[in-house]
């Protein structure tokens, strides 16, 4: 039963995780259709903002829970300015390439971001362990888990929630489903799909750094932090489906979940688990979980 | 056209250089010619921060003193240079594929016509890099990979190492964890899934089986190394309850291991065992559990006997870097000395600047002052290092990070002797240890 | 006689909506069919379904007495039925030759040679004759980018003509072509085909064309087939005149994104 | 180009190589092999990418090829280079048509994620087999030639030779695929799938074929590798390094079977001039070259090659012939 309980409560931590990881480079690739290894670098961007934000905030000796929305607010802003430096000084020129390259083109500007950041924050590692500690821990049938970890589960389902109603329930996002599913279209009937695309991009990239920002109280924050996450938030979208927010929760929830039950029950093929559940979907179903329907040719 | 008419100048620009370089190897060594000295270590990616850069600094501190000949202690009357030559750095990052570390450790030898090679924090490069060396005849120190294999699998000529083997610190930890808890009866691991993670686990399992044959396994945790995230890990090992974690996480990893157990008290009732905990020492002084064991390969920073060369480099480095060297330092500041010390002695024979080939021959077996104490080269016939080894336990005093129960264990306590292969050694109960407390 | 394609009971639901629904045609030999239709009335995709593009719902297709239901179209292509599209699929990286050279070699084996060089000059003779027959062998070096659209349309229909097809099926044939150039293509096109003796069934907007070229007309109304018989009778249908003959004019350049 | 003049300059080029090889400098020598070793698997990488497809786990062969030549040293006792790279061929030929199975059925972004995901797979098991040295890989001794165990500057130049013939003859058969029927229908493949569906052949075999000769030559250049080296480890098949072999032939470009040769010399050479420059933001420096190239030079390298002697041609004649030309001149996008 303990294990159970276990891999269920650990498996949604880290699926929590890769889903707030994975939630931004599914958006931008739905509608923009790039697969964006920069994400990598948001996500590190997002670390070091909140990590040196967060340092900064303690030596001013101002309330504690406050450091949550310097997080945030560092996290995002660090994101959302990076991804529209990207977007309008690299990505528009390149607008409608072909998707493959595209990848390389976000691989370069990942190679760039690896060094600027260095660059930037020097080598040394940045810490922001206070918030992790600071709300205190939970016992949950016997095992102790950290309540920041919990909310982290919390945080990621309110991310989907937004997403799937803003992507539902608003203008802007029924326009954005419009260009998903059919972008020439979408351009015919009037729709300003340069201008979404930047928004796009600024929400996906404001996310990508929001995982890092979230992640960076529990990690030292170091170089070479971005390539790591990347494959990973690519073994998760592209399992879900390339392009689906729902793809992304239920990938990163399978992925979460296999890790999970690796780590307690035959850790060694924890290295492996991840490309195996993405090789076993990818072989039952080539496009993924949750692929978008592609339009007709002929 | 710009473009073209640059283009062109680079490649000319590029030929040129190419040229004078190969010049440069074919010019011997005269006495005031520098002494080149090709640095490799990781200076990008996850091991930059950890290992890399601290290296570099560290063999910048040193580097700058023998050049002007201020080191104190032993080398105080020794003066300026290397055997009397000035030694001019040339770096080159270790964080490429295999392929490329040889094909740069190539062009530092036979292009840029380096006279020594130090570097190579990984296992794996160092290996590779090992045939090479002996290929091309040239010295090369190998400052801080762990691998045993590296003299176990051929004799070697050209390639020394100045740091112990991997398996020591394991041997040390095992013989420290059992004189703590003499009534230990299991362990868990946690370990990054590659070679320094499992041999440093196989190690210390297999010296603990000699010590205390009937300690069990509750559970062995080998995550993806720079994963970064170990929370399921970390719940399988509250789990598994065992009275020591062995963990020889490093760097960053290490660091997250201890920043997400410590809130999770699973560290509370488990003692962890780092085997390079020092790194994070002073940076995360309150986040490491009380209690936690503490080494730092070999007797580095905080394991570091007194000594007038040791009180120096610390103050050096800080007041050229603003922070106190942490271990990797002290190796490659440890390596560079060996040359220093191989070539003064070489050419104290010799009464000029020595030849390379009679640096080398210097330093087969030479015991020479560094930092982190005394290094012998004693074994491999002469080619590899034994230091003594430090571990402590971790407690805050008021507020400041120390360390309590620290044991040194003697280089001949914890290296297998010469001749004696490391498996060989633990399994033959480290036959011939001599270990005066 | 027998004839070489029977469809029975042919039906295409895409979820709820039917796009096909229950479709009966023989084909015999030597016929010329126009198939007519508005918008969205099915016809591209009985093609489509015929040439393997769609598996259908329900229903058969044989062909040459054969079971082609389930066959992909490349075996329904070496079976003897070839197609042409609406919007012609071309090579558009290659020139005009070369998409003929390949046309030549693909359709020769199922495995194309490894070693053997495409350019030789029997295949080079070959693929000349065909472009010479369809009126575009002074274009052979262009590259099909610079192409015209009754070029390619041609080029087209040239490529499905060369693995020698017993049926032929031509989608919108002279759409995108300007109105004064339709009967002079179709004219090209009629005798690149006449000479092959192939069955040809097209799908054409225009009525002029259909009364000229066709001995037979099935028209299609919402997913099903609501006439089927000689040119002039269908066209004088009053439900065919009502749903179809009628709208089309108003339609006839709205071929961009039929279903 | 006619047929014997290709032919001419591959033998040419070829001979010149091995010549240049006595005086070559050690460094030099050495990084020729391994350009060339490269080369053959961005040769592989270009010829399914002239398929639009592009592979993000190359590594997979690369690393196939250099541990069956690793491991037919160490267990099966096998020493002689040809033996060795014999091994490294079949294990790619055979682990290729059993993949390609799989593999054929996937397309654009599927294709690269699928094939990453298999190559990290490869490194995961490797990483775990402490008997093989686990991530730190093991050495591999200089092979004997033809029963003859030489000295190790003769085994390297021998290898060097033999590096420089194999170039030669995958050039040379490179070339003949790429002007055949299945080679085209490669490029036809690219540019419209459901055109050669409708032609009667099936996209899957065209792609097996290209998969095939892509595995093939990967796991010559990681057998290549591994002998060049000494030393070998299953880093070969971690993603960044197919991430590598792609960068190099989108710089090279894939208008060419030469092309990737050309690719690999200029990207060492830029990786080389860059870790000297500024062996802490080297990265920047590979980072712009390649976001340059994509930008500037979408057909690679090679288009300078092709317009220069474009322009050549067009100024002997005067004007640009008309006459139906074999090359095949034109880029990638």
């Amino acid at each position: 039963m303990t294990l159970l309980l276990a891999i269920l409560i650990d498996g949604l931590i880290y699926a929590s995780w890769l889903f707030i990881v994975a939630a931004g480079l599914t958006l931008v690739y739905g509608v923009m259709r790039i697969l964006n290894m920069a994400h990598g670098s948001f996500y590190a961007i997002g670390a070091y903002a909140a990590a040196s934000a967060v340092g900064w905030y303690f030596t001013l000796g101002l309330p504690a829970w406050g450091a949550f929305a310097i997080l945030l607010l560092a996290a995002i802003s660090a994101g959302v300015v990076a991804g529209l430096v990207v977007e309008r000084g690299i990505l528009r020129i390149l607008h409608g390439r072909d998707e493959v390259i595209m990848v390389l083109v976000t691989y370069g500007i990942l190679l760039i971001f690896e060094d600027l950041i260095k660059l930037i924050w020097g080598i040394q590692a940045y810490y922001a362990y206070q918030p992790y500690g600071m709300l205190g821990r939970s016992k949950i049938g016997g095992l102790t888990f950290v309540n920041y970890d919990l909310i982290l589960i919390v945080v990621a389902a309110l991310i989907a929630g937004a997403l799937w109603f803003g992507l539902n329930r608003t203008r802007k996002g029924k326009l954005l489903r419009a260009v998903i599913h059919d972008r020439e279209s979408a351009e015919l009937v009037g729709i300003n799909v340069k201008r979404l695309f930047i928004t796009t991009f600024a929400i996906g990239a404001g996310l990508g750094a929001l995982a890092g920002g979230l992640a960076a109280p529990a990690i030292a924050v170091n170089p070479g932090l971005g390539i790591e996450v990347i494959v990973l938030a690519f073994a998760v979208v592209v399992t879900g489906g390339l392009g689906s927010i729902e793809g992304a929760l239920v990938g990163a929830i399978l992925i979460g979940l296999a890790r999970a039950a690796a780590v307690n029950l035959l850790p060694e093929i924890e290295l492996f688990v991840i490309y195996g559940v993405m090789t076993c979907v990818l072989i039952f179903r080539p496009h993924g979980l949750f692929a978008l329907p592609t339009a007709r040719r002929i | 056209m710009s473009l073209s008419i640059k283009a062109t100048r680079f490649c000319k620009h590029m030929v040129v250089s190419l040229t004078l370089s190969t010049i440069c190897v074919a010019v011997n060594a005269a006495s005031d010619d520098p002494l080149k000295l090709g640095l490799v270590s990781f200076y990008s990616g996850g091991a930059s921060g950890p290992v890399g850069i601290p290296s570099r600094n560290g063999a910048d501190v040193i580097i700058k003193a023998i050049n002007e000949g201020t080191l104190p202690g032993s080398y105080s009357n020794s003066g300026k240079g290397a055997g009397g030559r000035p030694v001019a750095p040339v770096y080159s990052d270790e964080a490429v594929d295999s392929a490329a570390r040889v094909t740069e450790y190539r062009n530092l030898v036979q292009r840029q016509g380096v006279d020594a090679v130090i570097g190579y924090a990984s296992s794996g490069s160092c290996l590779a890099i090992t045939p090479v060396a002996e290929e091309l005849k040239t010295l090369t120190l190998l400052y801080y990979c762990g691998s045993t294999r590296i003299f176990e699998e051929g004799a070697r000529k050209y390639v020394f190492r100045t740091m112990a083997s991997q398996d020591v610190e394991n041997i040390a930890a095992a013989r420290y964890i059992t004189s703590l808890n003499p009534k230990l009866k299991s362990i868990s691991g946690m370990n990054q899934n590659y070679a320094w993670g499992q041999d440093s686990w196989r190690d210390f399992k297999e010296s603990l089986d000699q010590i205390k044959p009937a300690v069990s396994v509750k559970t062995k945790q080998f995550p993806k190394i720079f994963a970064g995230q170990y929370g399921a890990e970390l719940t399988a090992l509250a789990r598994s309850g065992a009275d020591v974690v062995h963990s020889s996480f490093w760097g960053g990893d290490m660091e997250a291991l201890i920043l997400q157990g410590a809130p999770r008290g699973v560290f509370d009732d488990q003692t962890l065992l780092l085997t390079t905990g020092g790194t994070a020492f002073y940076s995360l002084a309150d986040q490491i559990p009380e209690g936690t064991v503490i080494g730092a390969r070999g007797q580095g920073d905080m394991f570091a006997p007194e000594s007038e060369l040791n009180t120096w480099f610390r103050n050096a480095y800080k007041k050229a870097y603003g922070e106190n060297p942490t271990f990797p330092a002290y190796y490659m500041a440890q390596s560079v000395l060996a040359l220093k010390a191989a070539a003064d002695k070489a050419a104290k024979a010799k009464g000029g600047a020595p030849a390379m080939d009679e640096v080398r021959a210097a330093m087969k077996g030479i015991e020479y002052a560094s930092p982190a104490g005394t290094i012998k080269m004693a074994r491999a016939n002469g080619h590899q290092a034994i230091t003594g080894v430090g571990y402590g336990t971790f407690t805050l005093v008021d507020g400041k990070p120390s360390l309590k129960n620290v044991r040194r264990y003697s280089a001949e306590c914890v290296n297998p002797p010469a001749g004696t292969s490391s498996s060989d050694w633990i399994k033959s109960g480290f036959l011939g240890a001599q270990c005066k407390q | 006689m027998n004839p070489i394609l029977e469809v029975k009971n042919l039906t295409k639901n895409f979820g709820a909506v039917v796009a096909a629904g229950d479709i009966n045609v023989d084909i015999y030999e030597n016929e010329i069919i126009a198939v007519i239709g508005s918008n969205g009335a099915g016809k591209t995709t009985f093609v489509n379904m015929v040439t393997g593009y769609l598996k259908p719902s329900s229903g058969k297709i044989l062909f040459e007495d054969a079971d082609i239901t389930a066959y992909p179209p490349r075996k329904v292509t070496r079976a003897g039925i070839c197609r042409s599209f609406q919007i012609a699929q071309l090579f558009p990286e290659l020139s005009v030759l070369e998409n003929m050279m390949i046309a030549f070699s693909l359709t020769a084996s199922r495995w194309p040679s490894v070693l053997q060089p495409l350019r030789n000059n029997k295949t080079a003779e070959n693929s000349f004759t065909v472009l010479k027959n369809f009126n575009i062998d002074m274009y052979a070096n262009d590259p099909v980018a610079s192409l015209a659209q009754g070029v390619r349309k041609l080029l087209d229909i040239a490529m499905a003509m060369v693995s020698k097809p017993s049926l032929l099926l031509l989608d919108e044939p002279t759409s995108g072509v300007a109105i004064e150039e339709k009967f002079e293509l179709m004219d090209t096109v009629m005798n690149g085909v006449l000479q092959s003796g192939a069955s040809t069934m097209f799908i054409e907007h225009d009525m002029d064309i259909v009364e000229r070229y066709a001995n037979r007309v099935i028209a299609f109304y919402e997913g099903r087939i609501i006439a089927d018989g000689p040119t002039a009778e269908v066209l004088q249908e009053p439900t065919v005149k009502e749903f179809i003959v009628g709208e089309d004019i108003a339609h006839q350049e709205g071929g961009g994104l039929n279903a | 180009m006619p047929e014997k003049n290709f032919n001419i300059t591959i033998i040419a080029a070829t001979l010149l190589l091995i010549t240049v090889g006595f005086i070559l400098p050690g460094w030099l020598t050495f990084l020729t092999i391994s350009i060339l070793a490269k080369a053959l698997v961005v040769v592989g990488v270009a010829v399914l990418m002239r398929g639009g497809i592009v592979s993000f786990g190359q590594g997979l062969y690369y690393c196939i090829g250099a541990y069956a030549v690793g491991l037919g040293g160490k267990f099966l006792g096998i020493t002689d280079l040809l033996g060795l790279m014999f091994l490294a061929l079949v294990a790619g030929l055979v682990s290729g048509s059993l993949l390609g199975l799989l593999m054929k059925r996937y397309r654009e972004i599927f294709f690269a994620m699928f094939s990453l995901a298999l190559s990290m797979i490869l490194f995961g098991v490797l990483s775990k087999s402490q008997l093989l040295g686990s991530t730190d890989g093991f050495t591999i001794v200089k092979p004997t030639i033809l029963g003859a165990t030489l000295s190790t500057d003769n085994a390297n130049h021998a290898i060097y030779i033999f590096a420089c013939l194999l170039s030669g003859i995958v050039i040379w058969l490179g070339q003949r695929y790429l002007r055949s029927p299945m080679g085209f229908a490669g490029e036809a493949l690219r540019d419209n799938e459901v055109r050669v569906e409708y032609l009667g052949v099936a996209p899957e075999t065209i792609i097996y074929t290209k998969y095939l000769i892509a595995s093939v030559t990967a796991s010559l250049g990681g057998g290549l590798m591994a002998l060049t080296l000494g030393h070998i480890g299953p880093e070969m098949a971690y993603w960044s390094q197919s991430g590598e072999f792609i960068f190099i032939a989108l710089l090279g470009g894939t208008s060419h079977i030469a092309a990737p040769f050309v690719g690999t010399a200029v990207f060492e050479f830029i990786r080389t001039f860059a870790l000297e420059l500024a062996p802490n933001a080297w990265q920047i420096i590979l980072g712009v070259v390649l976001i340059f190239i994509i930008i500037f030079f979408p057909s690679g390298i090679w288009s300078l090659f092709s317009s220069l002697k474009e322009k050549l041609r067009s100024g002997e004649s005067g004007s640009p012939s008309k006459t139906p030309s074999v090359d095949l001149k034109k880029g990638d996008s």
